[in-house]
């Protein structure tokens, strides 16, 4: 036991370019050099450590380093460090081979970086600046290889700008398990794509985005809506209103310069005053609705339970992410039953607008445009579904990201950073802790679980804060004494996890009550519509932080303590599950069969 | 099928299975075993060659003899047939002429076990088709 | 050609394939090869009832066939020729006997004629250098090619 | 086992199967069988003799008689005269090439005299579908050895001390690999039989698997020993057909017998195979891609370590080894490690084979010792150059190898020299070429076999051969610059340095050997815009010889693009920009008029 903490502990000596530094046995080159302020560029490799996503495939060759006494080049990331090694990573021979390969994969890569969505972000683009490419040898009409383009409404596959790091691969294969993508083809013309080639649309894929969130070039990019929301502020005959989801506000300022974890939220809704919408509401109001209804569905379902009642199924769901309900229509048909029906709270916030507030306003649900911002790209798949429409008007018109938001900004003149804050308006724009909260893994649940508490043992929670809850592992688990009653409660976040709980309890081999589950990596703060991490784990603990801060600061905390949640069940919805609610808040799930 | 459970039991087998393949074996490295070769021409086979040769062959397996039997052309001592030459490693070869049955095992007992001349001997002096340099 | 229809019977001999694999994802070249022979090549039907067999992604399966060179997504013709571009054919001129193919056949590397007799493909070494140049029609082996020839050979299918 | 006085040894290789030397079987007994000679002689169909240029082969013993390209129409003549009456069938024997004189017995021959054959030392002796025949050859002998006699260490030693290398290219000892994979502790390890040979113009493995198939199966077995697996895969190309079928026979046999299967030889050892089948895809010759393709996977390498040996075949130790290094196995054990080492070169010992092509009169598969010069190969064993044309390479190691040259020919072929000089003995392929062969031609062919078989995972191999390739295809085409082969020479080594696996490693060295041996004939397609050899189309030159044209005008109605003018029964031109360098004129012209530069 001791000799083990031991062996782990074991240090061993190196020299990378002629500093010696001590590091742990099994450290490669790569992050030795990293922990000592070197940085050897790469564009294949990604470790997101906090999250235990990990893409090695040693493929790009850029991170190659000369160790002495070794024949040829050693790859960085995948090279561990052995007692008195001596590394070299700038040398002429290493500096060569660098610009050599990377001139390579730039001669089968098009040229088009101005006009690129990627452009600014791109890490090839910056890796090539940062190593001073300004010539590839090449043949005049040297082979380029260029494949099949697919747009979808979530994201943009253009492959020509593949460069085959395989990140969205292990993303799509390993950590999500979705399996639409797959190396496919070999030599010159292989590329990372859906089978034959197919679009996007009719394969697995949920559209969670993770791929997009990892591509270091202009290969996967989201879907643009920009144009069409800019196109609707300027339509004199309608009436724009926006939503921001929870996570936005947590990462919005990481593109305007700001550490991550900043939090923007009076500076965002002061931009998107600016920007012209007519109301700026709060995505989190909807947050604390879902609540209420997923809530009450949960304390229902756990009473009958109870009761004994053996039809009941148990453990429920949420379904507040839309990659989440793609995956499990495509992988479970089986249970299509035991998520909840409640909608997700942008679907929520769209179907109230559109039947609510257009009474309020007394206009027709044809000149209302919702907007949502979401940290999140299957949003846009999500508000296209024919369910979430009536006579073809979607409930929510159009969804952007957060680096959309982020480029509508700037487009505007806007100085964000100089931004006096602001307030949303109201009705739609109150919120609670609890709905702030959803942006991270382990919100949703907490969230219900503050307010579930309190419904079934009419007690008031003296303790607001389930930490037990919280954190980045990728599933938790924790018993929630409810006066009396253990409510177990399971918590995944990333597909491939998700999928470990289900089959489990597809083998019967869990008894949890509730389950939350978030497709992407810590939550929505790591969607893929938010400002990219590349690669730095650190940017998506900042954001989760923040998120519990902006929480801790609220002065209501828990969903049914909303007023206007209140008053909207008083005024409009009567009460949780009511046959309106029913009607404008619960949804089906389709069975799908896509492979 | 017989299996084989032990070293043994291969060991067994091969030797019953070697002497099948002998002649094979010994036909890589003629050199170094004693070469009998058997006319088998037309004229020889009337005469009575190849029940020579049987004999020689069998004769040769049932006492281990380092021999290889090889069948040749017609040698040009067509009165004397069936004849057969004998080449032994380090040694003139030697043509018997007037071979039978009982005369081929005086040849592996006697001319080539005990080294021992025999009767019937052609003198030699030829050369074949085959054999020309 | 036509685009193949996944028919019942079809599927029970993809299914019986499966099953001689013991439906295990690590046999799926092996399930491959035997489909490919079953049917003559792989169309996307069949990769895709394969991968909901071995509950694998189509994805992934396409990754395989489109990876190796011995799958085909195309149906070969009804004399399928293969070329030998081994370097001993190589040296000894297989490239003029492929140039005379592709002129008297107007397909190119990897097509099949417009009345589906003959398709064309180069392959690896067969191992019959000694022949060389060498191709295949079918499984016969034509060996010490030359170009002239070509037409005789290809005549004699009918 | 009957007693024949008489084998007819048929080869049944993949080479003299194609010219019909199963008919040639059938043929043969037949005419036995009319003869009623059935109790006198046999017919056998071995593995491959080696010597394909004069197959197919028939050899007849106890006399040693070595039939070179039978067809079947000769056998009625082979069982009238030889068998029944003792007459060789002269028209039917080896012709010296030199003496033109005829060689009855193979052992006479300059193709079999240098040769030691030990990997090969069943092959076109033994019908390799029998297993009584490898078992009257001391089969599984070594295997019984190892099993009662020895401990797995003992063995291990002995493979160590031999100083057998891996014959699959890289040479690596075998021994010591197989130490490696026996101290790693597992519930399951594996051994693996690397049959997927892919490089062009090699075909050792495949004699060996369709000639000796228990050798392999053996030695399979005692490397599981060894090492403590107890099971053995054969990863084998599917386009082998007869090798495989050979080794199911094979295999087979084996579970009859109960030399594979639960409690071999009462020793308490279980060992069984099975076949796996590569799906073209040369890279797969590398270890780790050929676990991944084993394992259903697109055949691409990873990053070393970890090693097979460590975790390999679904996350467990396993040993690969090439069909060549096996064959050598149990030979060791049975004839000892002071034997084997005896033989070879002092880093570099035993025997290679290798296969010999390309423009050289003696096509076919050797086993040379190691040390044998190339000079002794080529024309010794190979004899010479065909038709009398000038020696001017030879390449060695296929794709990943080099082009040596004429300063080279006195080099003893090992694993050492073979890589000093620039080149490799990658797994035995030997292509000789002639003053025909351009060499940018030759490094071109080679490029577009890597391009083809790259599997698109490491940068510089995916895009990098690719690149090579097209600078090579443009100075074919006469559009290079000096520069472009200064470029290619800074890619290719880079190329090297930087790729992931073996495969992209070597890939450059065709390219980077030619322009090292052969720099001026690079210069002279750059330069002068010519090509020595006369090979690259675009660089060649028509012109008409006015002295020897006579106007007939066959070559200005043959030309498809109407470069041809001149007026009929006088001297006619080429107009060398509307030329197409079709040689169209070149083939109808019945003067040799038409002069190619």
């Amino acid at each position: 036991m001791f000799n083990n903490v031991f062996s782990v502990m074991e240090k061993i000596k190196i020299t990378i370019d002629k500093k010696e530094i001590e590091v742990a046995k099994g450290t490669t080159i790569y992050q030795a050099a990293k922990d000592n302020g070197i940085h050897i560029p790469t564009l294949c490799y990604l470790n997101l450590d906090h999250l235990k996503i990990e893409n090695r495939p040693g493929g790009c060759r850029v991170c190659v380093v000369e160790v002495e006494g070794r024949k040829n080049l050693a790859p960085s990331c995948s090279t561990e460090c052995t007692n008195g090694m001596v590394v070299k990573t700038h040398t002429v021979r290493v500096l060569n081979a660098r610009k050599t390969v990377l001139e390579l994969i730039l001669s089968d890569h098009p040229k088009d970086c101005l006009i690129c969505s990627s452009s600014g972000q791109c890490d090839l683009q910056k890796l090539s600046q940062t190593l001073g490419i300004r010539e590839i040898h090449a043949v005049e009409n040297a082979a380029v290889s260029t494949y099949r383009k697919d747009v979808s409404p979530a994201l943009k596959r253009d492959m020509d700008k593949c460069i085959m790091c395989r990140r969205c691969e292990t993303i799509c294969n390993t950590v999500q398990t979705v399996g639409a993508l797959s190396a496919i083809n070999r030599g010159f013309m292989s590329v990372v794509a859906p089978a034959f080639e197919q679009d996007l649309i009719d394969s697995p894929c949920t559209f969670c985005g993770q791929c997009v969130a990892v591509c270091p070039t202009g290969a996967l990019t989201p879907f643009d809506d920009t144009g069409r929301v800019i196109r609707a502020l300027s339509d004199p005959t309608k009436t724009v209103i926006v939503q921001t989801a929870p996570a936005v506000r947590a990462a919005l300022g990481e593109e305007f310069g700001m550490e991550p974890g900043t939090l923007v939220t009076g500076k965002m809704v002061a931009a998107l005053r600016t920007l012209g919408f007519d109301k700026v509401f709060d995505t989190d109001f909807a947050a604390d609705l879902t609540i209420m209804e997923e809530g009450t569905e949960l304390l229902g379902r756990i009473s009958k339970f109870l009761e004994g009642d053996k039809n009941v199924k148990l453990p429920i769901l949420t379904s507040c992410c839309p990659a989440w309900v793609n995956f499990f229509e495509n992988n479970y048909q089986d249970m299509l039953d035991v998520p909840s029906t409640a909608r997700s709270p942008q679907q929520m916030f769209g179907s109230i607008a559109k039947n609510y507030y257009t009474q309020l306003l007394g206009i027709k649900r044809e000149d209302l445009v919702v907007v949502s911002v979401m940290p999140c790209l299957a949003k846009k798949y999500e508000c296209q579904r024919e369910e979430f429409k009536t006579n073809g008007n979607p409930d929510v018109d159009f969804s952007i990201s957060t680096r959309e938001l982020a480029s509508l900004i700037k487009a505007a003149n806007i100085d964000f950073n100089a931004l006096e804050d602001d307030d949303y308006d109201s009705p739609l724009g109150e919120s609670t802790g609890a709905a702030v909260i959803f942006g991270a893994t382990g919100g949703v649940i907490e969230a219900a679980v503050r307010t579930a508490y309190e419904l079934f043992t009419k007690k008031k929670l003296e303790k607001i804060d389930f930490t037990e809850l919280r954190g980045l592992e990728g599933i938790r688990t924790a018993s929630i004494d409810f006066n009396g009653t253990m409510i177990n409660i399971g918590i995944a976040h990333q597909l491939g996890n998700a999928r470990k709980l289900l089959d489990g309890i597809r083998a019967g081999l869990y008894n949890f009550h509730a389950i939350e589950i978030m497709a992407c990596p810590g939550g929505c703060i790591g969607g893929a519509g938010q400002p990219l991490h590349h690669g730095n784990s650190d940017v998506i603990k900042a954001r989760f932080d923040a998120i519990y801060r902006e929480d801790a600061g609220k002065k209501i905390r828990k969903s049914h303590e909303n007023p206007y949640i209140v008053k909207l069940y008083e005024e409009y919805l009567g009460h949780p599950l009511s046959e309106k609610a029913h009607h404008l808040l619960h949804t089906h799930y389709f069975e799908k069969n896509k492979n | 099928m017989n299996k084989i459970k032990s070293i043994d039991d291969l060991r067994k087998m091969k030797q019953d299975l070697e002497s099948g393949m002998n002649i094979r074996e010994k036909s890589n490295s003629p050199e170094s075993l004693v070469q009998i070769r058997v006319a088998m021409a037309t004229c020889g086979i009337a005469s009575g060659a190849r029940t020579v040769m049987n004999t020689l062959i069998e004769k040769i397996e049932k006492d281990k003899v380092q021999a290889v039997v090889t069948q040749g052309g017609c040698m040009g001592y067509c009165y004397a047939e069936p004849t057969v030459e004998v080449r032994i490693p380090g040694k003139d070869p030697v043509v018997f002429g007037y071979v039978d049955s009982k005369v081929a095992i005086d040849i592996i007992e006697k001319y080539i076990g005990k080294g021992e001349l025999l009767e019937g001997i052609i003198p030699v002096n030829y050369q074949t088709i085959n054999e020309k340099k | 050609m036509g685009a193949f229809k996944l028919q019942d019977c079809h599927k029970k001999t993809i299914a019986d394939i499966c099953t001689y694999y013991k439906n295990e994802p690590g046999n799926l070249i092996k399930i491959l090869y035997s489909a490919q022979r079953e049917f003559g090549y792989l169309p996307e039907d069949i990769q895709r009832e394969v991968a909901r067999i071995l509950n694998i992604s189509v994805a992934k399966v396409y990754g395989v066939v489109s990876f190796y060179s011995f799958f085909t997504m195309t149906p070969k013709g009804k004399y399928p020729i293969s070329v030998c571009m081994g370097t001993a054919c190589y040296v000894r001129g297989a490239e003029k006997v492929l140039d005379e193919l592709k002129s008297q056949l107007n397909i190119k590397v990897g097509g099949v004629t417009e009345d589906g007799k003959f398709s064309l493909d180069c392959l690896r070494c067969v191992g019959a250098c000694g022949l060389a140049p060498v191709m295949l029609i079918g499984e016969k082996v034509y060996g010490r090619l030359e170009a002239s020839k070509i037409k005789e050979i290809l005549d004699s299918y009918e | 086992m009957a007693q024949y006085k008489m084998h007819l040894l048929v080869c049944g290789g993949t080479g003299c199967r194609a010219s019909q030397s199963e008919r040639i079987a059938g043929n043969l007994k037949e005419e036995i069988k009319n003869l009623g000679l059935e109790n006198e002689a046999q017919v056998v169909i071995t593995g491959c003799f080696g010597f394909c240029e004069k197959g197919p082969i028939v050899k007849i013993v106890p006399d040693n008689t070595f039939y070179t390209q039978v067809k079947p129409e000769d056998c009625k003549e082979i069982i009238s005269e030889h068998v029944l009456k003792g007459r060789k069938v002269t028209r039917l024997l080896y012709e010296d090439p030199s003496t033109k004189e005829h060689i009855s017995d193979s052992k006479h021959m300059g193709f079999y005299q240098k040769q030691i054959r030990i990997a090969l030392r069943n092959c076109g002796f033994i019908n390799p579908e029998n297993i009584d025949e490898y078992i009257a050859r001391d089969g599984y002998a070594a295997l019984g050895k190892a099993l009662t006699e020895m401990t797995p260490q003992q063995v291990i030693d002995q493979i160590k001390k031999s100083g057998l290398r891996g014959r699959g290219g890289g040479g690596f000892p075998t021994g010591l690999k197989w130490e490696i994979a026996a101290g790693n502790k597992a519930d399951q390890k594996y051994v693996v039989c690397n049959a997927d040979e892919g490089d062009p113009g090699a075909f050792m493995d495949r004699s060996i698997l369709e000639g000796d198939p228990h050798s392999i199966i053996e030695a399979m077995a005692i490397c599981g020993y060894c090492i403590g697996a107890t099971k053995g895969i054969v990863y084998i190309r599917a386009e082998y057909p007869l090798a495989i079928q050979r080794l199911k026979i094979a295999a087979r046999q084996c579970r009859e017998y109960g030399l594979l299967g639960a409690d071999i030889m009462g020793s308490g050892f279980d060992f069984d195979i099975e076949l796996r089948y590569g799906a073209g895809a040369f890279v797969c010759g590398e270890e780790t891609a050929l676990i991944h393709s084993m394992e259903g996977l697109r055949g691409e390498p990873t990053v070393k370590p970890p090693f097979p040996a460590q975790s390999g075949y679904m996350g467990k130790p396993t040993n690969v080894n090439n069909v060549e290094t096996f064959a050598n196995v149990p030979a060791i054990l049975l004839k000892g490690a002071e034997w084997f080492s005896s033989i070879g070169t002092e880093k570099s010992k035993g025997t290679k084979v290798f296969a010999l092509a390309g423009k050289i009169n003696n096509v076919g598969l050797i086993e040379v010792p190691m040390g044998t010069t190339l000079r002794e190969v080529i024309f010794e064993i190979g004899g010479g150059i065909k038709d009398g044309k000038k020696f001017k390479a030879v390449q060695t190691g296929g794709p990943s190898g080099g082009c040596l040259t004429e300063k080279h020919l006195d080099t003893p072929i090992d694993f050492d020299n073979l890589i000093a000089a620039g080149s490799m003995m990658g797994s035995g392929g030997m292509i000789v070429m002639d003053e025909d062969d351009c060499m940018v031609s030759v490094a071109k062919f080679y490029l577009e076999f890597t391009v083809d078989e790259s599997c698109g995972k490491c940068a510089p191999c995916r895009v990098g051969n690719k690149r090579l390739h097209e600078m090579l295809e443009k100075i074919c085409s006469g559009k290079g610059t000096i520069e472009d082969v200064e470029y290619l020479k800074n890619l290719g080594a880079v190329i090297k340095d930087t790729a992931l696996c073996g495969l992209g490693q070597t890939s450059p060295n065709p390219v980077l050997s030619t322009i090292e041996h052969f720099y001026d004939e690079y210069k002279a397609h750059v330069t002068e815009r010519i090509c020595p050899a006369g090979q690259c189309k675009a660089l060649k030159l028509y012109t008409i010889l006015a002295d020897k044209c006579t106007g007939c005008t066959a070559c200005s109605r043959s030309c498809p693009v109407g470069a041809i003018s001149g007026e009929k029964r006088q001297p006619h031109v080429i107009d060398a920009d509307k030329c197409i360098r079709c040689g169209a004129c070149y083939d109808k012209c019945k003067f040799t008029a038409i002069h190619v530069q």
